[in-house]
């Protein structure tokens, strides 16, 4: 039990009076893909936005590695290992795919906060930059200017960004939403195996892509934890059926 | 594994090298040709600009208020060499650091609102700048401080030969224009350049955003400061207009005709409006007229300013089918 | 080829023909034709960036330039200023949701003015999506994405437009919701109502469509009949890389 | 007579005026006019040698003022800069006049500190200045009774010095200040004041304000009636406020000016030529451009040199006794020293014809009208005593 | 009774007069909002219109004979024409661009008004009478107060609330806020917004010219009484909450009474007061008294 990476205790949220996140006791194991599901509106996003301090909980902790991290602020949370990907993709849209990448390399270079040195510097990061893009295929578009860049495309260079900060805790948020169907699988290789090496917790809507990562599941309903368990366990669950799944005789 | 060769900037970068040598040498040689002073004028204002430019340009910050920075120095330094004796080049150190130290506070204040809230921030502050230069004992009220003796360059250059302050000017513009395109080009910039692209982003991958925007806040006013406190020298004198609103006007007037976040940009801009408020004096009241038609021409027609235009035509001949010409988005409203 | 004129029946809402449609300078759709009938429902499939949503944005008028000809409700639009497609009965659902963030959700859901009868109304839509009922004065944005999404559809509902072009509608919605909007269709279509579903979501839409177009680089590459997907499944598999 | 000795061959006048902004009605175009006429009036050439003139907007820029001079000085042969509308400028432009050996001539700026800190040896000031519009003819006032005074003053340096001068003559004319308000340069709305001045029961309001302040200051003076109640005097108003306010709105207003067209036949002479030819009525500004010109061109010629220092002190020596600058004449401060007149705003009936604005109270004599060189900081008049 | 010494009767007249300049403010700052909620422009020219509809108003009187109160009416007519015709032209041109580039514009637009109106008219200005009807003053206890004031608060009151009940209380408003974020969709809607951003620039240039009559006989007619009032305006709508149009009539005749009441206590201080408050607002509340925190 030791082995817990990330540990909340009653996180809550209210805005204005209306709960979106309440009472959350969420325990993530150190090494595992841990799905969070849930209805539209459960409070998954709002989850995530609290882990990461880009919203301050209203009550509740949270404690990474043991350390209470409740009152650290986003770019601390960030430096000590926690970085999240965005539910609409998030890249620098006029920096190339390369610089996309080393930007996230820059500040644990320690070469972020230099105006007295050229540019020149940052090259010694294109080698590191390089490696992460052909883990995820863009090696070819190293030099193309983000806008360009299809949408999965985009989103792939987000986790490749995301990896360069070498995270022990990556959060996704609907890591496949709007991609097409090679790219789903893509995505899907990929974080399986960028999780080798750490810890992955993702939203996601599309069950096949939860079902094949993921080792835990949470399922969120109206702000609280209605499930959790092994993908079996959870999907026969007659609740989570009922809020989430739906009848399986898909349409 | 291949690593990217970059084409493109190469040819750019050998070309690079001779063109700043000629427009050294053109400098250098200028003031045989073109009135001195006039110069030094177009060299301040260029400054100014371009730390205007630092500002908005790169960090997406649109300062209407750097016209405290500017003024601000100038009055410290004309007040440091008239009444307290300094050195014209501790006069500058000083009035430069006062314009960096209240860049800070006014910084400080406003990198917590964005986009039209962050100028209005800006403009309030400087309104109340405006304020204590009218008010203060030290400034002179509407006469200013006149008649600020240049004094002698580490106590032997005599700054009253008109040449001797070109040169100096010169070498301060120099050396203020290379710290712009320095800051822009370092890993420091490149973090910046993130920032204004997507900021929860940045913030995500663990940059203190707030940080970086004061300092380069802090760095271009003190830019903006040293361009004032040069000014002082130049003129001998400071006076209420440094100070007000319609210089702060003016910076953004010489970027937007130079050509936003470009390097040259603002001096081009510099040159030019300096120009023509020189050349149009003598039309009267007309020149006000012909400054907002001039306005609104390059707002409607060539928003990307002289270097931008002229850069984008340059790249379009080049590079055939046309790239369509991208219009700068600055700051998220 | 017959050359669509103003006349034309009002069994066919929507006529397409040599659409061709620019963005500045870039050129994304090059000649797409496309027919629907009263009461069908036809998908758009392809790939990212195939030019699915283009086709709806350059129908809606909200693309740089368009060529061509669209005929909606019996009137040709080619050259019609945009505000003037959604009174022919056209509603519209953009992929990116378009929520307004200055208005809450409510006022979102009823900013549409009405065009004609046949509409669902406020309460109908609020059975259909509750979530919207609960968060109904809340801000636009801050909805949940699949809350949005939810908003987006429902507004256009309301209108009494009969031809809905509708982008990517199950995106980010839990599968509940996404069998519930199945059912909505179904239902929408019983009434009458005309749709062009952009969808990547093939199970979803092969479940629902009359008829397939396959989109490629700007063009139509196959056009399939529902009864032809499971003949030619294995062509389809390639094309969509499912 | 020696040999003619201009540099450059010819005299050069530089009208470096504010073409547009707050005080171009009362300096500005007319300005440049009154220096045209003037060069004309001369006959065009002074010592056989061709005499012309350059304008330019200093668009009250101090900086694109000392440019303009500058350059001016350097590469365009000008010999003498006029007009100087704003303190600030004229301080600026002054002192580069004395580092390029020039003349300057302040016609349109009234700070004292042009002939007392700030004086140097080329420059004369043709104009009132804090003095001249506030020890005069406070005491004039006073003489008539007005013994407790309130104050509605421009907060800045020249409105400042004005009210402290203004408020030295109010106590040694034995009477007393009962207080004062400061309002900041463009203020729309003067009611605010007009009824602190009102509350003050003072017998006299002073308005020290010009331009576009002194105009709606007076628009609220009328409206609230201040004027019906309390005598109102304004310290550094002149005849193009008047002229935009309406003679109804104006009437009864006390003001000093040091030039007012139908003085005399001489004053009506040049005044009508002007007035053929620019649709206004020149004020004192322009009047002490043609003097100023005028004057210098006689020393010009009685010297046979251009070079400063020597028409300087010509000029110094000959008396100035033209329509403008009656009994006058320039003292070692550069202060050119002449008659004025307080006069009154006439009533609506009074009033035959446009530009008959004023009866006049009472002519001050010169030597009365500026502040003697006794009390000068000047640094021309301490050194030598 | 004094209050800080001042005497409270002598306070009730200075807080009147404030509430005469905040008048001013609301109509000016309304316009403003509104050009800015619905166009995203911040309108530099507003300080224009507003002496424009001034100078139209004594040109029509002296040139035409048109009185007062057809003037009140036509000014913001003409001026609002005008103002369909410059969006037509021009500011149009700049709907997807950042707003800077609007303000930048409208700026140019206030500098060739200001100065054509100044080569033709002078700097000083002009002068206007009150209508026939509104001179005199009456008496009302603390102060005696001039007709013509008490109208230009009733007369600004009237056109503020009503401009307001027909933004809020109708549709009109949820079109304007939508179309500012998204005017493709709100297009696709079938609204019809290119009209309505038109209309409504013309209408937020009549109102500034509205405001112009009203000052025409209080304040002098100058080509210059605008360039300074933009600013302030400005800051009134920044504080009130850009865009919130409730906000910025009540922040308007607030920050008039808060700056006569400097006028009183320090009037030195009276033009600067705005802006300090502005700062302190933004710091506290940085989408203004009335704007919704996004
Ligand atoms: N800033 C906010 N202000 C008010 N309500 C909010 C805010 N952010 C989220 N909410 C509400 O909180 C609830 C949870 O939202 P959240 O975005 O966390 O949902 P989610 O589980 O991520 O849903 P989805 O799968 O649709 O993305 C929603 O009902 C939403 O409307
Ligand atoms: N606003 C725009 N400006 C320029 N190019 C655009 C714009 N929108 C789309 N494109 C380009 O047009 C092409 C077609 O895009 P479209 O959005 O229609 O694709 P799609 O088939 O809907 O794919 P997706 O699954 O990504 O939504 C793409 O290459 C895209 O990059
Ligand atoms: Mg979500
Ligand atoms: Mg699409």
């Amino acid at each position: 039990m030791d082995d817990l990476i990330l540990e909340t205790k009653g996180l809550s949220k209210q805005f204005k009076g209306f709960a979106a996140v309440s009472d959350v006791d969420l325990r993530v194991r150190r090494g595992t893909i841990h799905a969070v599901i849930g209805p539209n509106g459960a409070g998954k996003t709002t989850l995530f936005n609290l882990l990461t301090k880009f919203l301050p909980p209203s009550s509740g902790t949270i404690h990474f590695n043991g350390k209470d991290i409740t009152n650290d602020n986003a770019g601390q949370i960030a430096r000590q290992g926690i970085v999240r990907s965005f539910q609409i993709s998030a890249v620098f849209p006029k920096l190339t795919v390369l610089e996309n990448v080393r930007v996230a390399l820059q500040r644990k270079a320690g070469l972020a906060t230099q105006f007295w040195r050229s540019e020149q510097s940052l090259h010694k990061l294109d080698a590191a930059a390089m490696q992460l893009l052909e883990d995820v295929d863009l090696a070819s578009f190293a030099n193309a200017s983000t806008v360009n860049l299809a949408y999965g495309r985009k989103r792939a260079l987000e986790i490749a960004t995301t990896l360069a900060m070498d995270p022990e805790l990556m959060l996704l948020d609907e890591p496949t939403a709007g991609m097409g169907h090679e790219d789903i699988d893509t995505v899907t290789e990929l974080i399986r195996k960028v999780a080798a090496s750490r810890t992955i917790v993702m939203v996601e809507h599309n069950l096949g892509v939860v079902s094949t990562l993921s080792d835990t599941i949470t399922v969120m309903q109206r702000g609280s934890v209605l499930a959790e368990g092994p993908y079996d366990v959870v999907s026969r669950n007659p609740q989570v059926l009922e809020a989430y799944v739906g009848v399986t005789e898909d349409a | 594994m291949n690593l990217p060769t970059q084409e493109a900037p190469s040819t750019r970068a050998r070309l690079r090298g001779p063109a700043i040598g000629l427009l050294l040498l053109l400098g250098l040689l200028a003031p045989l040709v073109v009135y001195p002073v006039f110069m030094m004028k177009i060299y301040c204002f260029g400054l100014f600009a371009s730390a205007f430019n630092l500002l908005f340009g790169f960090a997406g910050l649109m300062s209407f208020g750097h016209a405290a920075f500017l003024g601000s120095a100038a009055y410290v330094c004309g007040y440091a060499v008239k009444s307290l004796g300094f050195p014209p080049e501790l006069g500058i150190l000083a009035g430069t650091g006062a314009a960096a130290l209240l860049g800070f506070v006014v910084g400080r204040l406003a990198i917590r609102r964005e986009g039209i809230y962050f100028s209005m921030v800006t403009l309030a502050l400087a309104q109340m700048v405006y304020f204590i230069a009218l008010q203060a004992p030290f400034t002179g009220s509407e006469d200013g401080i006149q008649g600020i003796p240049r004094g002698r360059l580490l106590g032997f250059i005599d700054l009253d030969n008109t040449y001797a302050m070109y040169y100096f000017v010169l070498a301060i513009f120099v050396f203020g224009f290379y710290a712009v395109y320095r800051i822009v080009h370092s890993p420091f910039g490149q973090v910046l350049k993130a920032i204004r692209e997507n900021e929860p982003r940045a913030i995500s991958l663990g940059y203190d955003v707030q940080r970086y925007k004061l300092v380069t806040f802090v760095l271009s006013a003190g830019l903006a400061g040293l361009a004032g406190a040069t000014k002082t020298l130049v003129f001998q004198l400071v006076t209420l207009t440094d100070v007000h609103w319609s210089t702060s006007g003016e910076a953004v007037l010489m970027t937007l005709v130079g050509g936003l976040g470009t390097i040259f940009g603002p001096f081009v801009g510099a040159v030019v409006i300096v120009s023509l408020e020189h050349h149009l004096a003598g039309l009267g009241s007309w020149v006000t007229l012909i400054m907002g038609l001039i306005f609104m021409a390059c707002v409607l027609m060539f928003r990307e300013g002289i270097v931008g235009t002229s850069k984008s035509f340059w790249q379009r001949r080049k590079t055939l089918p046309a790239i369509p010409p991208e219009t700068p988005v600055i700051a998220k409203a | 080829m017959p050359k669509p004129t103003s006349r034309q029946d009002a069994a066919v809402p929507l006529l397409i023909h040599g659409l061709n449609a620019w963005y500045g300078e870039s050129h994304v759709l090059h000649g797409i034709d496309l027919e629907v009938r009263r009461g069908e429902l036809v998908t758009l499939l392809g790939r990212n960036g195939a030019g699915r949503s283009s086709t709806l944005k350059s129908i809606m008028g909200m693309v740089g330039e368009r060529r061509g000809s669209i005929v909606i409700n019996g009137t040709e639009t080619i050259a019609m200023a945009p505000h003037r497609m959604a009174p022919l009965g056209v509603g519209y659902c953009p992929e990116e949701r378009a929520i307004f963030a200055s208005l809450s959700t409510e006022e979102n859901l009823l900013l549409p003015p009405v065009l004609q009868d046949g509409g669902m109304s406020t309460a109908e839509i609020y059975q259909m999506f509750p979530n919207l009922l609960e968060r109904r004065h809340s801000p636009g944005t801050r909805l949940s994405g699949g809350e949005q999404q939810m908003l987006a559809l429902a507004r256009i509902l309301r209108t009494g437009a009969n031809l809905l072009l509708l982008d990517e509608i199950t995106e980010g919605l839990a599968p509940v919701i996404v069998q519930s909007l199945g059912r909505v269709l179904r239902l929408l279509k019983e009434r009458g109502f005309t749709i062009v579903l952009v969808e990547q979501n093939f199970r979803f839409a092969a479940g629902l469509a009359d008829r397939h177009y396959f989109i490629e680089h700007g063009r139509v590459k196959a056009v399939l009949d529902k009864k032809e997907v499971a003949e030619r499944a294995d062509e389809l598999h390639q094309w969509l890389g499912v | 007579q020696p040999a003619p000795k201009l540099t450059d061959g010819k005299v050069r006048f530089g009208v470096l005026t504010d073409m547009a902004g707050p005080t171009s009605d009362l300096a500005g175009p007319g300005s440049v006019l009154a220096a045209q006429m003037a060069i004309e009036d001369f006959g065009g050439k002074v010592l056989g040698m061709p005499v012309d003139m350059v304008s330019a907007d200093h668009q009250m820029k101090p900086d694109l003022a000392a440019n303009t001079a500058r350059q001016w000085f350097d590469t365009q042969q000008v010999d003498v800069i006029l007009d100087l509308a704003s303190s600030p400028i004229a301080l600026a432009v002054m002192e580069i006049a004395k580092q390029k050996n020039k003349i300057a001539f302040v016609n349109g700026a009234g700070t004292s500190r042009i002939t007392n800190d700030s004086c140097n040896a080329n420059t004369v000031h043709t104009s009132w200045d804090s003095y001249s519009q506030s020890y005069s003819l406070i005491n004039a006032v006073a003489k008539q009774g007005g013994d407790s005074w309130f104050f509605i003053t421009l907060d800045n340096a020249g409105g400042q010095g004005v009210e402290r001068d203004g408020m030295d003559a109010v106590k040694a004319a034995g009477g007393k200040v009962v207080g004062s308000v400061r309002f900041p340069l463009n203020s729309p709305d003067f009611s605010s004041y007009v009824l602190q001045a009102q509350a003050s029961k003072a017998k006299v309001v002073a308005l020290i304000a010009s331009g576009s302040d002194s105009v709606n200051a007076f628009k609220a003076i009328d409206e609230f009636g201040l004027n019906k109640q309390q005598k109102v005097v304004a310290m550094v108003t002149f005849i193009p406020e008047i002229h935009s306010l309406g003679i109804t709105a104006a009437q009864g207003l006390i003001l000093n000016e040091a030039f007012y067209w139908d003085t005399n036949a001489e004053t009506r002479k040049f005044s009508e030529r002007f007035f053929a030819r620019f649709k206004k009525m020149p004020d004192a500004v322009h009047a002490g451009v043609y003097s100023s010109i005028t004057h210098y061109l006689q020393a010009v010629q009685a010297t046979g040199t251009d070079d400063a220092a020597v028409v300087m002190k010509k000029m110094k020596e000959m008396p100035v006794n033209d329509f403008y600058g009656h009994g006058g004449s320039i003292r070692e401060d550069g202060r050119m020293i002449f008659d004025m007149h307080m006069v009154q705003v006439k009533k609506p009936s009074e009033s035959k014809k446009p530009w008959d604005y004023y009866n006049i109270l009472a002519t001050i004599p010169a030597a009365q009208a500026f502040q003697p060189l006794s009390k000068s900081t000047c640094s021309l008049v301490t050194k030598k005593s | 009774m004094e209050i800080f010494g001042v005497p409270h009767q002598a306070l009730l007249g200075q807080v009147f007069i404030g509430l005469v300049n905040g008048s001013f403010y609301a109509i000016l700052s309304l316009g403003l909002a509104i050009i800015f909620g619905l166009l995203n422009v911040v309108n530099f020219a507003h300080g224009a219109l507003y002496m424009l509809g001034a100078l139209v108003t004594w040109m029509g009187l002296n040139y035409l004979g048109v009185n007062y109160w057809m003037s009140l009416l036509l000014a913001p007519l003409l001026v609002g024409c005008f103002g369909i015709f410059f969006e037509r032209t021009m500011i149009r041109h700049l709907r997807k661009l950042d707003p800077i580039y609007g303000l930048l514009l409208t700026f140019g637009m206030a500098q060739v008004v200001q100065s054509l109106a100044s080569n033709y008219y002078g700097v000083t200005g002009l002068s206007y009478s009150p209508p026939e009807l509104l001179r005199g003053a009456t008496d009302v206890g603390f102060m005696r107060l001039p007709n013509y004031r008490a109208w230009v608060v009733l007369a600004s009151l009237a056109v503020c609330l009503s401009t307001w009940y027909a933004i809020e209380r109708t549709r009109l408003g949820a079109y304007l806020r939508a179309g500012t974020e998204n005017p493709g969709m709100v297009q696709a809607f079938g609204i019809n917004l290119p009209l309505i951003v038109t209309l409504t620039y013309g209408f937020g240039a009549g109102l500034a010219a509205f405001a112009g009559v009203l000052a025409a006989p209080v304040m002098q007619v100058s080509p210059l009484m605008g360039a300074d009032i933009v600013v302030v305006v400005f800051a009134v709508v920044v504080v009130g909450g850009m865009g919130s149009i409730l906000g910025s009539i009540v922040t308007g005749l607030m920050l008039g009474v808060v700056e006569g009441l400097t006028r009183v206590y320090y009037p030195p201080a009276s033009n600067v007061v705005i802006f300090v408050i502005m700062a302190v607002v933004l710091m506290v509340r940085p989408s203004g008294l009335f704007g919704q925190q996004r």
